[in-house]
This record gives C-alpha cells, sequence and structure tokens, in this order.
C-alpha cells in the first residue's frame, strides 16, 4: 500500500547518513528591495544534501527575508536559486513545496482552528489525489487514502512525542509544543530540505535541547538536508556543519563554525549587537 | 498446573488463533496481536536466538516498558529453555553490572537507546554480554558497537532459521519441562547486593492459576500494563495469569499517555501498589478544588453517603431502600462518572499490594463501588498466598489462604508459608536460600502476623520488630503506632512494652490538623509545646488512644498490648535531631534513650514531668525546649468484656 | 456525566476518524433522526410543518453552504440570496422548459447553476480580501436581483419576475402535503449534511481552514489559494443554490426576486455567526435560532404589552425583533466568536469530564 | 448636447453627495479600521430623528418660527448622534479591538440593524418630510449656449454646494485642527499613537460623532429630496462602491470615486439602460468597482499590503 512505501521513506531507508553529498541548493547574488528598502543584497551561498547549514546574524539581518526568497513568498529582484540543477528566476510556492522544501516559521503560523493531527495532516495535502466527489462521498478510495496519510502522520507524532496531544487544538499547547507542531507539519511534506526559522526563538534552555535533539534526530533518521537560521550563536555553533552570517542584509562570512568564529567582521557584527 | 509458558502459548494459538493476546497503542490506534500471529512471532524470534546460540538454561536480559515483542522474546527464550531475566528499564546503567554478572548474561533484548546506552557503558565490567538486540531504532543508525542489532535483524535471522530447520521450535518447546527454571527475578535487597528469585513454569504456572480461578479470570479480561515487567507484581498479572487464562494485555502508547490509553481501555482486572492509588486520590482531590461551588457541594455531599452505604454495600450486605436510592443517586451524578474519569468504570477486580494501604484510602475505592482487594504474597511465593474474597473485604487483612497454600505461624509470630509456588532458590546464593526455605519447604516470609477468626490473615509488623510484654503477650509496636497514625490528630506515635509489663506511649500531635481543631472551638494556645499541654487536647488524644485500645482488646492476641499511658511531647520528632530515620521512621531505641526521663515517668506513675530539649533549627541553630508535660491514663478493655 | 467512555478504545483509523467518535454520541444522533423521520411526521401538525419545520430545514441548508465559504474558508458573503435566486429561477426553468424533467434533477440542476455564478463572483477573491471581498458579493446580490426582475427571459416572461410551480413529485411520489414536503426536505438536508461534512473533515477542508487561518503558512506547505478559494465558493453556492430551489419549489411554491433579497443574505449571515462559524451544527443551531426568535416574540410581546397595559401593533414588534437581532449579533461577536456551537461543544466537554473541571 | 450636460451635471451632483456618505465610511475605517456598514443605518436614524424633532418641537413646544426649529431640531439630532456614536464605541466598539476586519464589519452589520430597528421603534417608521427650505424650482443654466439651456435641479445644487463644503470643512479639520491631527496619527498606527498619549477611545468617540454629523446632513438632504423612510438606509448600500473605488483609506479618494459614480451611473441608466431593460445603476456602480478592484485591489489612493512572514 502506498502508505507504507511512503512510510520507508520517513525511515530514511537507503539514505546514506551524514555523507555529505552534491550541492542541493544553490542561491546566486539574490537581491531583494521593499520599495526603497534593501532587504538583501547580492547574497550566494550554497547548501550541500544531507549537511545542516545555518544562516546566521543580528535581528533585521534579513534571515527571514532570504527563506522568505527561497521558497517562493517573496519575489526577489535579482539574482537566482537552483535546486537540484533547475534554475529559477524566482520560486513558487506550491512549486517549491512539490521540489521537496518545507519550512517552519519564526512566529507561530500554525492553523490556530484547527487540532495538532489536522495542523500536521496538511502537510500531506500535496500528496493526496482523491477529487472533491470522492471526499465528499468519503468511501472506499477516499477513505484508504485518509487512513493512509494519518498513518504517516501518526509516525510524525510519534517521532515528535506529542501523542498526548493528538486531538487538541493547537492554540490551547504551550508555546515549545505548539513549535514541535509546526516541525512536524513540515516533516509531514517528507522534504528533502527543510528550512527552519528560529526553531528555537523564545524557549528555554530545555526546550531548546529537545529541539535540538529533533532536529539532529530528523538529519540523522531521515537524511534530511537543513536550512537552519538562528540570531543566537551558541546554539546553532554546535549542530551545523557551515554557517552562511548575514547583517544588514549583506553576507558577511560563510565556512565551518571554526572559521566564521575566527572572522572579524562577523565578531566585530556581534560585537556591535549584544547576542 | 503441569505445562510450560510455550506450550500454554501454542495452545492458546491453536484454540483461539484470531483472538486478541496483546495490544499496543501505537500510532494513535490499539494495533491488536491475536494469538497465532503472536505464536510465530515467538517463533522466529526464538530460532533467531538459537541461530545467535542461545541455549538451553543460558540467561538473557530484557529491559524495556511493557511492550509486546518484549514480551515475545521472554517467550521465546523461555521456548529455547533459555532464562528470561527482566532488569528495570529505569534502572541506573551501574544497578545491571551486578545481575548481568550473577546470572553471567550474554544476550539483551531492550527496548530502546537508552537502554542500549546504558548497557555499552558497562560492557566493560559486563565482557560476556555478546549481543544486545533493542526493539526500537531511532537514534541507533549509527551505533557500530559489536554484537548490537536491531529485533527486526533477529527476526530476519530467524526466519531464516526456521525455514532451514522447520522443527527446531516445536522440538524446543516440547523438550521443555514444567519443572525448568522459567524466569529469574532480581529483588533490589534494603540491605548488600540484590537477589535473583529463581522462579520455574510450574511455580509460576500453579499460582497464577490458583489466584485466576479464585477470581474466576476468564479470557474476556482486559488488563492494562504500566508497571515494569521486571516488577513480580506487574509480571505475574501481564504475563504468567496472562497466558494462563488467555486474556489482553494492553500496553499504553507512552509513560505520558497512561491515564488517557487507562481511560480507553478500561480495564477489567487492575492491579497497583497503594502509592499508585494515593496518586489517583490527591489528583482527584486537586482537580475537584477547581471544580465550581456546587458541584463541589455535590463531590462532598455524596461522598459522605459513600463512605456511609458503600462499603456495605460492596460487602453484599443489605442496605435500607432509602440509602440505596440515595446511592443510586450518587452513583448517576458522581461516582459512576468518577469511575469513568479515572478509567476504573469496567473494573471487576483490583488489587493492591505491596505494603499496608491506609483504611480511608482503601474504602475510598470501595464506597465509589470498585472492587478493590488485597492480597499477600511476595516475589519468592510469586504473588498469590493470601487473597480477600468478594464480600469479605477488610482494610486491617490481606485476606485467606487460597488453595494449595499452607499458612504455620512460627512461635516468633512469624508467618511460615509452604505451596507449590515457592521460589526454588535464590541463585547461587545458597546462604540465602537456607535462611528464608528450611528443610521442611517452609518459606519464612519476614512478617510478624496471625490467623483471625474467620481465617483471615492479618499482617502487623515485621517479624524482628515484634518484642513480647513481660506477661509474655504478643507487642507489636508497629502496629500499635499505624493505628495511632490513622488518626489525623496524630503525627507521629512511640510505642514502648518490648518486656514491660503494659505499654506506654509518646504521642505527636499534628500541628495543623489539631491546630485547627482548636481554632473552630476558639481555644487560644501559644504555639506547638503549649497546644499539646492543653487538657482538650489531652481528651482528644485520650479518645483516639481508647478507641485503638478497644480495637486491640477485640483480639486476644493483641487485647495484652492496649495503651495504658500516653504523654504528648513538647516538640515535634525531627530527623535532625535523631529522631527519625532520613525516611522518617521513627528510631525506637534512640528516642527512649533521649527521653529516658519521661519514659521512667510513664513506667513511674508520675502524672507529670519537667523535660529539657535541645533543638536544632532551619538555621543550623540550637536552642531549648522547656515544658512539665502531662502524662495520661488510658481507658482500656479487658478482651473478655468486648468479645460480649 | 452521562458519558461512559472506559472501554472506546479505537483499533482502526476508520473507527477513530468516524464523526461521532463515542457511542453516547451515536445513539443521541440515532435517535434525533429517528424522531426527526418518524415521530415528528405522525404527531406535528400542519402548521407546524409548514411554517416552521420546514423554513427551518432549508434556511439550516443554506447556511450550511454559508458555513463553508465564511466559516470554513474565512470568505466573507454578503451575497447569498443572491446565489439562492439563482438556485431557484435556474431550477424553475430547468422543471417548466425541459418537459419530464425530474424535479429533484432540477433542483440539483438550479445548484450547478449557482455554483457557476458563485465561482464567477468568487474570482475576486483570488486578488482581493475581507473587506472588498465583502463588496464584490454585495454586487452579485445586485445584479441578481435586477438580472431577474428585469430580464424577463429567466423568469418565463412572467411580471416582475414572480414565478411559480406546482404538481410536484420525487420518484413518483408526490410532494403536495406538508409532511410530504417536509420528509423530502428532511432527506435532502441530512445527505447534504453528511456530505459537507465529509467534506470539511477531508483533504479538502483542512485546506479551507488552512487558507483561512495563515494563508502564507497555507501556500508554503504548498495549498493553492485559487483552488481552495474557488473549491470553496464552488461548494458553498451549489448548497445555497439547492437551498434556494427548494425555498422556491418546497417552501414558497411560487415566488418573486424579493424572495431572495439582500436582508435574506444578511439573516443567512446571522444565521451562522449567531450558530456557529466553522461547524456544521451551528448552522443548524443558527436556523433554528432565527427562525424562532420572531415567532417568539410575535406571540411574547403583545402579551407582554397587554400586561403592562399597552397595545403594541405588529410593526412595532418587527422593529423590536431586528432590534434584538442587531443586538444578539454584536453580543455574539463580542462574547461567543464561535456561537452556539461552541458553547453546545464546551457543555459537552463539561459532561465528558465530570465531576472535574478540566 | 445640452442633453448630455444635463446628465452630467446632475451625476456630480448625486455623486457628491456618494462622496458624503463615502466620507463618512472613509473617516471611521481610517482612526479605527471598522468598515462601517451602519452607516445608512446612521443616515437614516439621523434623518429620522431630524424630522421628528423639527415636527414635534412646533406642535408641543409651540415654537413658531420655523427656521428656529429646525435650528433646534438640528442641533439636538446632533447631540442624539454624539450620544449614538459614545454607546457604539463603549458598548461594541471597545469590546472588540485588535479582532479582524470581518468581524467588525459584522459587528456593524448588527448595529445597522439595531439603529433601524430602535430608530422606527422610537421615532415610528412612515415617511416623514424634513423642509429646511431648499428651493425645489428648477433653473437653466446657459441657455445662450444651447437652445433650452440646460436644466438643473436648483435643490441638488444646494445640496451638491452644501456637500461639498463639508467635504471642505472635514478636510480642512483633518489637516489644521490637533483633534484632526490626532485622528491622523492614530489612523496611521494605532499603538504609536496610544504610545505618544492619545486617548484611542475618545478620538473614536469623535470620529464616530463627526461620521454621525455627516449622516446627518446628508440624511438632511436625502430625505427633503425623497421624504425619510427605511429606503434611506440603503442610501449607504450606494456609497459602498465608491469606497472601494477610491480606497478606503483616502479622503480625496472619497470624493473623486463618488462624482465616478454619481456620474458614470447618470451616463450608463441614460445611455446604456435601455439596452439592458433600465434600472441598472442599482448594480452598475458595483460592477464598476469590482472591475477596478480587479486592476487595483487597493483602490485608487489605497496603500498597498504587503504581508510579512
Amino acid at each position: 500500500m502506498e502508505g507504507s512505501v511512503t512510510l520507508k521513506a520517513l525511515a530514511g531507508a537507503g539514505m546514506p547518513h551524514r555523507k555529505i553529498g552534491e550541492v542541493i541548493l544553490d542561491v546566486q547574488n539574490i537581491s531583494l528591495r521593499f520599495g526603497g528598502v534593501k532587504a538583501l543584497t547580492d547574497i550566494s551561498f550554497d547548501v550541500r544534501e544531507h549537511e545542516v547549514r545555518a544562516i546566521i546574524g543580528p535581528n533585521g539581518a534579513g534571515k527571514s527575508s532570504m527563506l522568505n526568497c527561497i521558497n517562493g513568498v517573496y519575489q526577489p529582484q535579482q539574482g537566482a536559486i537552483t535546486f537540484r540543477g533547475k534554475t529559477f528566476k524566482h520560486m513558487n510556492s506550491r512549486q517549491v513545496a512539490k521540489m521537496g522544501v518545507a519550512r517552519t516559521f519564526q512566529s507561530l503560523a500554525l492553523f490556530k482552528g484547527m487540532s495538532v493531527l489536522d495542523n500536521i495532516m496538511t502537510g500531506r495535502n500535496l500528496r493526496m489525489k482523491r477529487n472533491l466527489l470522492w471526499q465528499a462521498l468519503r468511501i472506499g478510495p477516499a477513505e484508504r487514502e485518509e487512513n493512509e496519510h494519518r498513518a504517516v502522520v501518526e509516525r510524525i507524532i510519534d517521532f515528535l512525542e506529542i501523542q498526548a496531544w493528538r486531538k487538541t487544538p493547537v492554540g490551547r499547547l504551550p508555546y515549545g509544543l505548539q513549535k514541535r507542531v509546526d516541525l512536524g507539519r513540515a516533516l509531514a511534506m517528507e522534504p528533502q530540505v527543510l528550512l527552519l526559522d528560529e526553531p528555537m526563538a523564545g524557549m528555554n534552555v530545555e526546550e531548546k535541547q529537545d529541539m535540538c535533539r529533533f532536529i539532529l534526530d530528523v538529519n540523522d533518521e531521515f537524511g534530511t538536508t537543513i536550512v537552519l537560521i538562528e540570531h543566537d550563536m551558541g546554539v546553532v555553533m554546535d549542530i551545523s556543519d557551515r554557517v552562511v552570517v548575514l547583517d544588514y542584509g549583506k553576507k558577511i562570512g560563510d565556512g565551518t563554525p571554526d572559521e566564521v568564529r575566527a572572522n572579524p567582521e562577523v565578531i566585530k557584527a556581534y560585537l556591535g549587537t549584544t547576542h | 498446573m503441569t505445562t510450560t509458558f510455550p506450550r500454554l502459548l501454542l495452545e492458546h494459538a491453536a484454540k483461539r488463533p484470531e483472538a486478541p493476546a496483546l495490544r499496543e497503542k501505537e500510532y494513535g490506534i490499539w494495533q491488536s496481536l491475536a494469538w497465532a500471529p503472536l505464536a510465530t512471532l515467538v517463533r522466529h524470534l526464538a530460532c533467531g536466538l538459537a541461530a545467535a546460540g542461545l541455549g538451553r538454561g543460558q540467561h538473557i536480559a530484557v529491559i524495556g516498558a511493557n511492550r509486546p515483542r518484549l514480551y515475545a522474546s521472554m517467550l521465546a527464550a523461555q521456548s529455547l529453555g533459555a532464562i528470561p531475566v527482566p532488569l528495570y528499564q529505569d534502572a541506573a546503567a551501574t544497578e545491571f553490572t551486578f545481575p548481568i554478572n550473577n546470572a553471567e548474561v550474554a544476550f539483551a533484548i531492550v527496548e530502546d537507546q537508552e537502554q542500549v546506552d546504558k548497557l555499552v557503558e558497562v560492557r566493560e565490567q559486563c565482557p560476556q554480554l555478546a549481543s544486545i538486540w533493542y526493539d526500537d531504532p531511532r537514534g541507533l543508525r549509527n551505533y557500530n558497537e559489536p554484537g548490537l542489532a536491531a529485533l527486526d535483524a533477529l527476526l530476519a535471522a530467524g526466519q531464516a532459521h526456521d525455514a532451514a530447520n522447520p522443527t527446531l521450535f516445536a522440538d524446543s518447546v516440547a523438550a521443555g519441562r514444567p519443572e525448568d527454571v522459567a524466569a529469574l527475578f532480581f529483588t533490589s535487597g534494603t540491605t548488600g547486593q540484590p537477589k535473583g528469585v529463581v522462579h520455574t513454569h510450574a511455580t509460576l504456572t500453579d499460582r497464577a492459576q490458583a489466584g485466576a480461578s479464585f477470581d474466576r479470570l476468564t479470557h474476556d479480561e482486559e488488563v492494562l500494563a504500566y508497571l515494569p515487567p521486571a516488577w513480580i507484581g506487574q509480571n505475574i498479572f501481564s504475563y504468567a495469569q496472562w497466558l494462563v487464562c488467555g486474556y489482553v494485555v494492553n500496553c499504553p502508547e507512552s509513560s505520558a499517555t497512561v491515564t488517557i490509553d487507562m481511560k480507553e481501555i478500561g480495564p477489567t482486572y487492575y492491579f497497583a501498589p497503594p502509592s499508585v492509588f494515593e496518586g489517583l486520590l490527591t489528583s482527584v482531590t486537586i482537580r475537584m478544588e477547581d471544580a465550581s461551588a456546587p458541584k463541589r457541594w455535590l463531590y462532598q455531599r455524596f461522598m459522605d453517603v459513600a463512605r456511609r452505604i458503600g462499603p456495605a454495600r460492596m460487602d453484599g450486605k443489605a442496605v435500607g431502600l432509602a440509602d440505596r436510592l440515595l446511592y443510586g443517586l450518587g452513583n448517576l451524578l458522581v461516582y459512576a462518572p468518577l469511575r469513568n474519569s479515572l478509567g476504573l468504570s469496567r473494573v471487576r477486580v483490583a488489587y493492591t499490594a505491596g505494603e499496608a494501604i491506609g483504611p480511608d484510602l482503601f474504602t475510598f475505592y470501595r464506597s465509589l463501588g470498585i472492587n478493590l482487594k488485597q492480597l499477600y504474597g511476595s516475589t519468592e511465593t510469586a504473588v498469590f498466598v493470601c487473597l480477600q474474597p468478594d464480600n469479605e473485604v477488610r482494610a486491617d487483612t490481606v485476606g485467606v489462604p487460597i488453595d494449595g497454600v499452607e499458612i504455620k505461624l512460627a512461635d516468633s509470630g512469624e508467618i511460615l508459608v509452604r505451596s507449590a509456588g515457592l521460589l526454588k532458590g535464590y541463585y547461587k546464593n545458597p546462604a540465602a536460600t537456607a535462611e528464608v526455605l528450611d528443610a521442611d519447604g517452609w518459606y519464612h516470609t519476614g512478617d510478624a502476623g496471625f490467623i483471625e477468626a474467620g481465617g483471615h490473615l492479618k499482617i502487623i509488623d515485621r517479624a524482628k520488630d515484634v518484642g513480647r510484654m513481660a506477661d509474655g503477650a504478643m507487642f507489636a509496636p508497629k502496629y500499635i503506632e499505624n493505628k495511632l497514625k490513622f488518626f489525623p490528630y496524630i503525627k507521629e506515635a512511640v510505642a514502648f512494652g518490648d518486656r514491660r509489663e503494659r505499654v506506654c506511649v509518646f504521642v505527636n500531635i499534628d500541628f495543623s490538623a489539631v491546630g485547627n481543631w482548636a481554632e473552630r472551638r476558639n481555644l487560644p494556645y501559644a504555639g506547638y509545646t503549649d497546644l499539646a499541654q492543653k487538657p482538650e487536647v489531652y481528651q482528644l488524644i485520650g479518645d483516639c488512644v481508647e478507641k485503638v485500645n478497644a480495637d486491640l482488646a477485640a483480639d486476644e492476641r493483641l487485647s495484652g498490648s492496649q495503651v495504658s499511658r500516653f504523654l504528648l511531647l513538647h516538640k515535634e520528632l525531627d530527623a535532625d535531631d535523631g529522631e527519625l530515620t532520613r525516611t522518617n521512621k521513627v528510631r525506637r531505641g534512640h528516642i527512649g534513650e533521649k527521653y529516658r526521663v519521661l519514659v521512667d515517668a510513664l513506667y513511674g506513675g508520675l502524672d507529670h514531668q519537667y523535660i529539657e530539649t535541645q533543638v536544632k533549627f532551619e538555621d543550623g541553630r540550637s536552642g531549648m525546649v522547656a515544658a512539665d508535660l502531662k502524662i495520661a491514663d488510658a481507658k482500656t478493655f479487658s478482651h473478655a468484656r468486648r468479645a460480649a | 456525566m452521562l458519558y461512559r467512555e472506559n472501554g472506546q478504545f479505537k483499533t482502526s483509523y476508520r473507527a477513530d476518524l468516524q464523526i461521532f467518535p463515542i457511542a453516547q454520541d451515536r445513539i443521541a444522533i440515532v435517535a434525533l433522526l429517528a424522531v426527526a423521520f418518524v415521530v415528528v411526521p405522525l404527531v406535528a401538525d400542519q402548521y407546524y410543518l409548514r411554517a416552521i419545520l420546514i423554513p427551518f430545514l432549508i434556511l439550516s441548508l443554506a447556511a450550511l453552504g454559508l458555513n463553508v465559504l465564511v466559516g470554513y474558508c474565512g470568505q466573507i458573503s454578503l451575497g447569498t440570496g443572491a446565489f439562492m435566486a439563482v438556485g431557484a429561477y435556474a431550477a424553475y426553468n430547468f422543471f417548466i422548459r425541459v418537459d419530464g424533467m425530474p424535479m429533484l434533477a432540477a433542483v440539483l440542476l438550479g445548484g450547478l447553476c449557482a455554483t457557476a455564478v458563485g465561482v464567477v463572483f468568487g474570482i475576486p477573491s483570488l486578488r482581493i480580501k475581507g473587506l472588498y471581498l465583502a463588496v464584490a458579493t454585495l454586487a452579485a446580490q445586485f445584479f441578481v436581483d435586477w438580472a431577474f426582475l428585469r430580464i424577463t427571459w429567466f423568469t418565463n416572461d412572467a411580471p416582475s419576475g414572480s414565478v411559480g410551480v406546482r404538481n410536484l413529485s420525487v420518484f413518483g411520489l408526490p410532494i403536495e402535503s406538508p409532511v410530504q414536503k417536509y420528509l423530502f426536505t428532511l432527506t435532502v438536508v441530512v445527505v447534504f449534511a453528511l456530505l459537507v461534512k465529509n467534506l470539511v473533515r477531508s483533504a479538502i477542508g483542512r485546506e479551507w481552514m488552512a487558507i483561512r487561518d495563515m494563508d502564507v503558512a497555507a501556500a508554503v506547505i504548498g495549498i493553492r489559494p485559487v483552488y481552495a478559494k474557488l473549491t470553496a465558493f464552488a461548494v458553498s453556492s451549489f448548497v445555497v443554490g439547492v437551498a434556494g430551489a427548494l425555498w422556491g419549489f418546497i417552501y414558497l411554491g411560487s415566488w418573486e426576486p424579493a424572495a431572495f433579497s439582500i436582508d435574506r443574505s444578511f439573516q443567512l449571515l446571522f444565521m451562522i455567526i449567531i450558530g456557529g462559524l466553522g461547524s456544521i451544527m451551528g448552522s443548524f443551531f443558527g436556523a433554528a435560532f432565527i427562525v424562532l426568535l420572531p415567532i417568539f416574540l410575535d406571540q411574547a410581546l403583545p402579551a407582554l404589552g397587554t400586561a403592562v397595559g399597552l397595545r403594541l401593533d405588529t410593526a412595532f414588534v418587527s422593529h423590536v425583533t431586528i432590534m434584538i437581532f442587531g443586538a444578539l449579533i454584536v453580543f455574539f461577536l463580542i462574547v461567543e466568536p464561535h456561537g452556539i456551537a461552541r458553547l453546545w461543544s464546551t457543555g459537552k466537554e463539561k459532561l465528558r469530564l465530570w465531576p472535574f473541571p478540566h | 448636447m445640452g442633453f448630455f450636460l444635463e446628465t452630467l451635471i446632475g451625476g456630480l451632483m448625486s455623486g457628491m453627495l456618494y462622496s458624503l456618505i463615502a466620507l463618512g465610511f472613509v473617516l471611521i475605517y481610517k482612526a479605527s479600521g471598522v468598515f462601517n456598514f451602519a452607516q445608512g443605518a446612521m443616515v437614516l436614524f439621523a434623518a429620522l430623528a431630524m424630522a421628528r424633532f423639527s415636527e414635534w418641537l412646533p406642535s408641543r413646544l409651540g415654537i413658531e418660527s420655523k427656521v428656529l426649529a429646525n435650528v433646534i431640531a438640528f442641533a439636538l439630532a446632533f447631540v442624539v448622534m454624539i450620544a449614538v456614536a459614545w454607546l457604539i464605541e463603549r458598548l461594541a466598539l471597545s469590546k472588540l479591538v485588535n479582532q479582524e476586519g470581518i468581524t467588525l464589519l459584522m459587528a456593524t452589520l448588527g448595529i445597522s440593524y439595531f439603529l433601524d430597528g430602535f430608530g422606527q421603534t422610537v421615532f415610528g417608521s412612515d415617511i416623514y418630510k424634513i423642509d429646511v427650505g431648499l428651493p425645489k424650482d428648477p433653473i437653466f443654466l446657459m441657455e445662450s449656449t444651447f437652445q433650452g439651456g440646460v436644466l438643473v435641479n436648483k435643490e441638488d445644487l444646494y445640496a451638491a454646494l452644501i456637500a461639498a463644503a463639508l467635504v471642505a470643512l472635514l478636510t480642512l479639520f483633518f489637516q489644521k485642527t490637533g483633534t484632526g491631527r490626532a485622528l491622523r496619527a492614530v489612523a496611521d498606527d494605532h499603538q504609536a499613537a496610544q504610545s505618544i498619549g492619545i486617548p484611542l477611545n475618545r478620538i473614536w468617540v469623535i470620529v464616530w460623532s463627526v461620521a454621525g454629523f455627516v449622516a446627518l446632513v446628508a440624511g438632511i438632504i436625502w430625505g427633503s429630496k425623497l421624504g425619510v423612510q427605511f429606503s434611506l438606509s440603503l442610501v449607504a448600500l450606494k456609497a459602498l462602491p465608491v469606497v472601494i473605488l477610491g480606497g478606503l483609506t483616502s479622503v480625496p479618494g472619497a470624493i473623486i470615486g463618488g462624482l465616478i459614480i454619481g456620474v458614470g451611473e447618470k451616463l450608463s441608466e441614460v445611455y446604456l439602460g435601455k439596452y439592458f431593460g433600465g434600472g441598472i445603476e442599482i448594480w452598475f456602480a458595483y460592477a464598476l468597482a469590482l472591475v477596478f478592484l480587479l486592476v487595483r485591489p487597493q483602490g485608487l489612493f489605497g496603500e498597498k499590503i504587503i504581508d510579512r512572514v
């Protein structure tokens, strides 16, 4: 059954673990303006398969804008983005999603009127094929499809250890758990690349540790490539393979955590802001 | 009952192949495993283990929460004549070294990464530990420990091996004999190293069967397995009796969801130590405090009704029509909904054991209409020694010896047990075995007690604490102290009387309880010492003591140890002053020394005694507390008069 | 308090995902249906059927349709009346122009026409949001009012667009007496309620709610706003259109555009606000409330008036009635934005947890 | 040609009145982000108040002078409108702050129902007339230019002039007075406005009062034209497309939009109506606005919206 196939994918079968692979996502000379305001200026960097890639920078450095360009929320005025060899002037959200790029949000962007289960289920919608009529009748194939995807979603709920809240409306959950659900919704898309926008913002130490564990587990278990935004340098440095540093919409550093730590410009930017 | 667990499994698989054997809530629904598929699973696991070299008589550690595949692994091991050794999953890594080495364990099947990590940690000290299989591969993808593999791999290997040797499984099950060792349970000894209790298929199945027939258990029971399988209590209920009766064992989704799962399953046969019941009650009280005033009123009102009528009803005694209607109403409004939200609606039989349960706690559940009963037994006796028959349930006894059990009282008052369910001995520890098993096959429980009129066994104390009065009457200080402490006004009590002609008691009042009582009577007081010395308070406590005496008098063995005199201490007994152990048990001897003047005053017949005591305050400073303590006589009863 | 859920464990997703997972609820709903289908026809007299139950059912259906759009997809519409009108007049045309056209088919075809119109007027929703969209739907309202009044072809050249139908039947069974009409309507409503419920608890329903709750996030996980919104418009106006057709055929028998004026649109909007946005049950609650309140006030107010010794004419009563409606809308929006349905579900939760508060 | 001019002027004049009501919308939307569906109901309510007061004053208090009666009635009606504004703020808006636009819209729908019902309960529901002495006789312009000249209804002319004056007045009020500036500040950014100590609630009361005043004037003009009756509250529906066209947040937008709609309506009715069987002005305005929306979702002068993630 189709469900079991996707389960395999989830379990990362045949994913050679942590073998950093070829460049999967390549960002070339992206520039983005709102009216007169320059949000991003000529940003370029690449992401290799299976790696954990961090984008750090002080608040307002343009980190989120960068993600928004990658998954087509914003249309950059200049530059191009190459994903698995295909180059795009600017991305279209649905296309990006289809190509296997998922994303979580800095400010919680869950569907507050829906339960944890339904929120994560929405992540499966791209893969649900039955048309309106089938869904209205909800018999045979339609029901089977629904159940198969429910099965996958349950794997994710299990993975994120939120079984106890499955049927709870997300609005009622504490912040830390909502962040997990957000991650779950992204995972439900079985992404090849996962964009995380400050996954640990506003969390206490404990929650941060949990989140770190989940992120690493995702990378381990499913071989998912991870692009991670943080403005808190400390957390990122331990978990990421390579780091891009943005400041005022410009790239001021790129390399392994150690290289970046050593980079004088980065130090300046961070001494300038208290982080 | 002469069979083995693997044979029982195969019988069920043959008789009721489709019927569910195990249910586990996983991925949001209750996934059932029927008897036939379970048998196949066990068969393949067994073949896998055989291929891996597990042989007859060898030990294999099983570590993890209640998971179907772990239970299956135990069965698989037993099918090969090997001996599963369940270990506590929440134990620290270092606690594993002794049992693993003691039972020279070379194989282990564990639940998940957490357990694997612990075993890997102790591998230095346990070189013989060759292979470890894990049920849940999460996080273990890049471990490259030698001999570490997933249970799935074992399963696959097993299928291959089974195909190659189709008769292997059947043969080795057939070769198993009831008197073979079935399992090894390590009891965490209070002192020294843990001891491995050896049980055979015969001992376990015999007791399981006896217990089952006592409560007429059928294969329709639903059981929720949520306590550590390494504890014989859980093991007998969710393994031995499971295979004997063929009912369904349900495994919760995760430790965080037990209450939810309990509510969904609604077990019909339930077992828990008093602590669990206490926790439940606490949660009920707390949640009720947040309830709206009318609800709280309703609850209080009907819980009173329940306490009045419930127990009698449960014991099948006749209850007046008005009361029956009232209780029915309460049942509709409070009891039934409460049972529902506790997940106890469908309970037919529930047991508590392990330690003494407070009468209030006990009656709370009884009065709700839950058939909660007590049983007496231990790891060494394969649990079932005494059980309370329906309608003969009392808070202060542990029931009647069930069939197959002989009970004898040693002169010391210690309870001796003989049954087909006794341990074969402690593993590689003949000395310890000799201590508890005598030549005629009596097991020395270490508990002191006696058979009451009506044949109910009554546990009064640990045997070593029981003393003798000057006139030779039995003196069980802890028993008396506990009886006193069941009163809310009494926080601590210390009873003296060993080798004396009468019993005298120090009492610590419960400051808050007695304080409230005093305020309700607007009785002014200046602090603990002052309150304790109020004549009214002496009256109050005197009544409690009198009640206890009345109880004691009811029993000819104990009527001799009624409390004749008592005093209220001027300070609370405190661990900082060395009067209590860190676990808040009274250090009787030490207190007797420290307050010798008071003891002498009690026995010297004085009616008051001045005393000064040094105390340590919270901030570490120390100071003196001085008071002139009154000493009161308590009303005692003669046994005959109560009997009449 | 009435719930006993121990032992109601689910061993399949099918069981877990059913509409009423709790046995007690299933019993209740079956009982309710039994009463509606069997007892009511036996006991209820003509007046109640004709003046209360039938309009209640049809308006519930319309509210249900509107709820899909407003409650589930978050797209406001003030043009519901128009879509009802399209349904009614289209059905009328199919019914009288195509001879031998079965009534049921005509009604459904009417719904389809409403769908088409709905989608057309839904197109603006792709570019414009919220308030602006409200105006767009108003446009539909006015245009349609005008069209059926002035374009006589739609009304088979009837003056001022007043048309009528008679001798209705379904599968050979006559639909003439109130009881027959009631049973027919009830059946249609129940079927539609079930279908809509299935939709909102399936993929498409989740897409609608996703768009409603957080459209950017929805887009990022690959949901097409265009598709989601247009399907919402389509489904919504189909149901509304069918309701319109029933309103004309079953309830009124003969009607004119005024029957589907802007007031109807507002009335339906009020139903779902008071009943509960984004709730199937809410649509029924709201309809019941808004159908019953005027009837109640018509009785109560004059009685009250005479009690305090003044005669209240019907005009006064009707004014007070709309006043109360207005006040109630504001009240619900402030106090319980999710309407009666939410009150209901909270009450149910309390019963499940009884005697505990949480 | 003359006929065309006639229609054009007629359009401009009724357009002026649309802008007047549209102005009411814009004011409130700018200041409190509420799309005030109740504007029409306010017009009706105000007109009713005015009509009844000007009728009661002579009859009950025996005030002879018609002018005086009208003036007092006007003052009273204005007071009533202020009261209404205050009540709306107190009872509804203050409890709905930070709700989505749609919720607020629905709330004002409720309010408009309430006002309709309330007004007719208190003031009665017959047709009343307002006579503030607007001359009804027609005048002819530019008779020299074309034969027969261009017929203009004097009443409309005055109405248009009054409307224009009021619009000008309000614009001034916004630009010059402190309150006006405060209003603009609030419109731009609620938090900021509050942080610099502008009392939101008071501002809202003021705005709603102003809107009430506008409604009153509009009510009087329309009322004296068509008579005061329930249909007045539908006038607002006419003004909706105007707002959309002009852009919800722009005062000039409201004015220009009003004129466009007014003219477009008349011309379309005259020149296209016959092909459609007449009566198309009911929806023409909407069609116009809608087509326009598709091209420019934020309206003529509205600001563009970017949603951030």
